[in-house]
């Protein structure tokens, strides 16, 4: 059977514990920055807390890498050297030249690096994503993409609004947009980006656009919004190509709508998530599919080069939005 | 152990979807089908490369676990009952029958034969309509006093001439858009419908159909909470998808809007030239089919009764006697 | 130059009078049911304050009648005997007979009657009617309409509250509705009724449901709310007929969508109304057509017999909700 | 006393439009129009039974208070000049010109001649679009950080050849749907653009026209203001309408999506066999063209001038730029 161990219990360690549950894994146990032996997310799995990242690689077959970004290439380093798999949380890295190396670390180690890209698992994008495979749009010209909630909130030590350890608005919450264009439209050329809080340090929130332009011609618009009123978590989309166009809209599609008096005080979640009611979460559908890459060999929907060039449009974004130039990608060879 | 499936006629196009279904769930054996329409039954066969009985007693001669009874409305009878002498458990295409008579034998039968007698009722297992059932049981959305709801759709007939003709559906709009949400409503609520009213229309589709093409069917239910039903064959033929199923339900504490089929891509295309509503929010049928299936393996009554189908057409049948009367028209 | 008083000085008298100012008649006063020598409405527009009804009706040639609706039958009356014209807010009366006494008054003396069935004059709903007209979806086979909102408050005396000076969410709030309906398709022959105060006479909340059959053939379904959290107002609409289908949907409509964190405490107004944003107010577009109507003896949207007649309806509704029976309409001969 | 106006070519579509708001405006007296395509000139002529003057002279012989310039955006220039020397207030269509040389020539010669330049960018007189501009300058909104706005279309080649001539059109798609947005964004703002960027590409439409199709223009305001303005004719045929025009504002409060041509009613007729929309808002045409008539009744400026215009040109030329540089192009 095969024993997964998780590290990070925050909202994505939570979700991916929840996958795990619904597969035939074992879910061994979890490693938290501050050693909590009750640590409620592990009572609730029947599992066990490890007091350091080596003992948990030693009880496991598969580390599930949920900690703040800049900690993951490192840690995916360590678990292959361990000969462990590897599911890492999106973005791979903070930057190119260390997703490369956690890549290649994993490559030589002969493990699996399934790098959490969860948005390809969405129905709606999934969907969306055959239609255009099956020409129902003909040639992709333009592609819309706008995900858009609050400022990430965390009870202590907010990491998201450290740039050094999440990468901002454009590496932690664009890159899913990021990679998805890529998934639509190839591989990208050029990135131009800006984003609020490079103009306005002090900002209490955060916008940011990005164009990208593909090999192929394409060009893909992004916006990213840490900016709506809580508990706000929108998604659209519109690819347009020369022979039609599909549009999606979380809000305008959403099925349940409550116009209910004083609603019951609802906490607010640290993170926005998107929630349209589903049988299955996409964080499940995800975790069971790395499931049967992991123990049948069946091909990912993401691979490790997948995580790497999403983390290079990620990077040269950021880039973009510093220095106000149009940034040239290189293919990179892994 | 595999639960051993077969279906009984494709006169209901939903047998077609039922196919994809089955064959997605893994312990379901599907053995094959039969129909008394020998046109019909080749072309399936064919299409979906499934064995083909050539009767229904040759079928159930093969013991199945289950079969789905896909016929014609007013033909659900005779096959159910069928099934339940030949001891196999038995989920009933919606409307259950097109007389209370009918539904109240079917129910009897079945129960006689120790078999399950599930009906077709695929919102019980919409997603977006659980959430709203947990939500109203949590006490969170206060306590219900009306429905404002509505199940419209294209004229049927384009999938099957059937779908329109009196004898066969057992009547036109009410009969074929009423059961669903009379079933959701009664499930939300716990609770018996009392008093039915209707008016309806035939100005869709005049020239083509004899049946009615637009109605509103009243429920009003033993607690006091009412209803309305819009069950019109409404939609164009180019409206982006077949119809719909949706309702304001108000409360105690406001409102909920709720849509079963709101989880749409639209997509336009120079093919159709015009745009389409693309599902993909979770399947219900899959869903209702995996509880069929799980019913029988774990020996257990599925999430849906045939009693559940039979309080349905109870107010259809009573929907219909109100239209002669004018009036309102008390069920219990 | 025509003149003109205004009676009440609730939001619908501050409507009408924001229409009157945009025409060329002169507004001279105001009467409200307490004297207030200082009324603001009146100092906004220059206008005096009348201390009675005749004294108003003595000083003016149109009395535009903005009470209470069990107040509306015998101010007309009064008004036709002195040979004013009137304009008067919807509902027309409370009852058939009370409004038919009101239209038979004016006929007698000669002066016209103009009933603010506003709906008429909002340019989605005017629109929709000349698309039916010109046969745009061909007969009309099904309509339905919904009007929500939140229940009207009032900082004293909330007769929108007392069925007996409103006649309630079916007469009061639905009968635009009910209007509009039989604009569309036509005579109604047979209404039915249902709403939650008759069922829960305590209810904090009103949702009334009315069904009717014109003696076309077509059907109306007809929605009203007094039950969603302030400030909502929204309005749906949906028409078919055997060639087509028109909707509206105020919501799905608004061209301005705002999530601005924490917003400016705005005060909810009294009474919910839409406000999709227009360069001109549908309550101006009407009065500048009654004043056309009065100066020019243009024909008017409204006539009497459709006020008299929505009336009619909405009492329907009423005794409908109350006795648990479709109502069966006869024609009136005014 | 009776405000006198003509109007110069019938090449953009939007005479049309503005005939039936000019004749809604009681102190209009339209004179006429002239056309140096005879063709066109004639079916205009006939259609809105309007006074065709031999030439461009001819009509300006008659002394109008003010002329509508219609032409091709290329030929925007010369009917300007010679209305200026005649002495007329002009309102100019959209983009004012083709070169920021062009349109700073058009600016001084109608300020020597002391007669007003109007440019038509009707969005300044949406009301959406004013109520929003009110929020804004009442502080509600907070300070603007970033626009994402969008001005796609349908490929207007269906209504006239010359809007996808380079030569006559100025270019394609960034020319044609970047100027009302960039109008916008000063009016809002209070501010120039500092700083333009572009990509674009030709995939739509990539066999009927030689002018780029689909496109982003990037632009960042002296006060540190970034947008992006997709101008793409992205909108395929059967679309429900020409196209639209909306922004998301983002504020140091939150953000506020704006649509200028949302107030529709969806109509679904047998006749098209699609949904169309059918605005329902008000015209922001007819209140732009009052401005014009009424700045000339009251002796005043009208509410948009030509150096507006001039400033929009000056970012779409940038614009052409930065495509060829790949790189930002700074204005000031």
């Amino acid at each position: 059977m095969l024993r997964v161990g998780i590290v990070g219990a925050g909202s994505m360690g939570a979700a991916h514990a929840a996958g795990w549950s619904q597969t035939p894994a074992h879910l061994v146990g979890f490693l938290t920055e501050t050693f909590d032996p009750n640590l409620p997310l592990a009572q609730r799995h029947g599992a066990t807390v490890f007091r350091s990242f080596d003992e948990l690689l030693d009880a496991v077959d598969v580390v599930d890498i949920c900690t703040p970004t800049h900690l993951h290439a490192s840690m995916i380093v360590r678990a292959a050297e361990k000969r462990k798999h590897v599911v890492c949380e999106k973005p791979l890295a903070l930057s190119t030249q260390e997703a490369l190396r956690a890549v290649r670390a994993c490559r030589e180690a002969g493990v699996h690096l399934l790098v959490a890209h969860v948005v390809r698992y969405f129905p709606e994008y999934a969907l969306a994503k055959s239609l255009v495979d099956e020409g129902a749009i003909g040639r992709v010209a333009t592609l819309r993409l706008l995900r858009g909630s609050y400022r990430p909130r965390k009870p202590v030590g907010n990491w998201f609004l450290d740039e050094s350890k999440s990468g901002g608005i454009l590496m932690d919450l664009m890159i899913h947009d990021m990679d998805y264009a890529r998934w639509i439209a190839g591989e990208v050329a050029t990135v131009f980006a800006r984003k609020i809080t490079s103009v306005r340090p002090d900002s209490a929130l955060d916008y940011g656009l990005v164009v990208l332009q593909h090999r192929s011609g394409a060009i893909t618009h992004l916006a990213g919004a840490w900016a709506y009123p809580p508990p706000t978590f929108r998604t659209q989309f519109e690819i347009s190509g020369d022979c039609g166009v599909i549009i999606h809209d979380s809000q305008a599609t959403a099925p349940i709508e409550s116009l209910i008096l004083r609603p019951a005080g609802n906490a607010v979640p640290e993170v926005g998530l998107p929630s349209s009611p589903l049988a299955e979460d996409p964080y499940t559908t995800e975790i069971k599919a790395f499931y049967h890459t992991l123990v049948e060999g069946a091909p990912s929907r993401v691979t490790p080069e997948d995580g790497l060039a999403a983390v290079q449009i990620a990077e040269a974004a950021v880039r973009s939005a510093a220095e106000g130039k149009a940034i040239h990608l290189e293919p990179i060879s892994v | 152990m595999k639960v051993k499936i077969g279906i009984l006629s494709f006169a209901h196009l939903h047998a077609e979807a039922y196919v994809t279904a089955l064959r997605a769930i893994p312990e379901v054996d599907l053995i094959g089908f039969a129909d008394d329409d020998a046109q019909r039954g080749e072309r399936f066969a064919s299409q979906f490369e499934l064995r083909r009985f050539p009767s229904y007693e040759a079928l159930l001669e093969q013991k199945p676990h289950g079969v789905i009874v896909c016929s014609e409305n007013s033909r659900h009878a005779p096959l159910v009952n069928m099934a339940a002498q030949a001891g196999v458990h038995v989920l009933c295409e919606k409307p259950l029958a097109t007389t209370v008579r009918d539904a109240e034998a079917m129910v009897a039968q079945c129960r006689k034969a120790g078999v399950h007698l599930m009906t077709a009722f695929p919102m019980r297992f919409s997603t977006p309509l659980e959430v709203v059932k947990a939500r109203l049981d949590s006490g969170e959305l206060g306590d219900v006093h009306c429905f404002n709801a509505s199940n419209q759709g294209e004229l049927p007939k384009k999938h099957r001439e059937w779908f329109v003709d009196k004898t066969l559906a057992g009547g036109g709009a009410i009969m074929d858009h009423t059961v669903h949400l009379v079933d959701v409503m009664r499930w939300y609520l716990g609770c018996e419908a009392a008093e039915v009213y209707a008016v309806a229309n035939r100005i869709f589709h005049a020239d083509e159909v004899e049946v009615e093409t637009g109605g509103i069917v009243w429920v009003t239910f033993e607690n006091g909470v009412f209803a309305t039903i819009d069950c019109s064959w409404s939609r164009p033929p180019y409206w982006p998808s077949w119809g719909g199923l949706s309702f304001e339900m108000v409360t105690s504490r406001g409102a909920v809007l709720v849509d079963a089929f709101k989880q749409n891509l639209t997509v336009f295309s120079h093919t159709l030239q015009r745009p389409q509503w693309a599902f993909w929010g979770s399947d219900p049928n899959q869903a209702m089919l995996s509880d069929f299936v799980r019913a029988i393996a774990e020996d257990r009554p599925p999430r849906v009764s045939g009693e559940d189908g039979l309080r349905a057409v109870e107010v259809v049948e009573a929907a219909y006697r109100a239209l002669e009367l004018g009036q309102p028209v008390r069920l219990r």
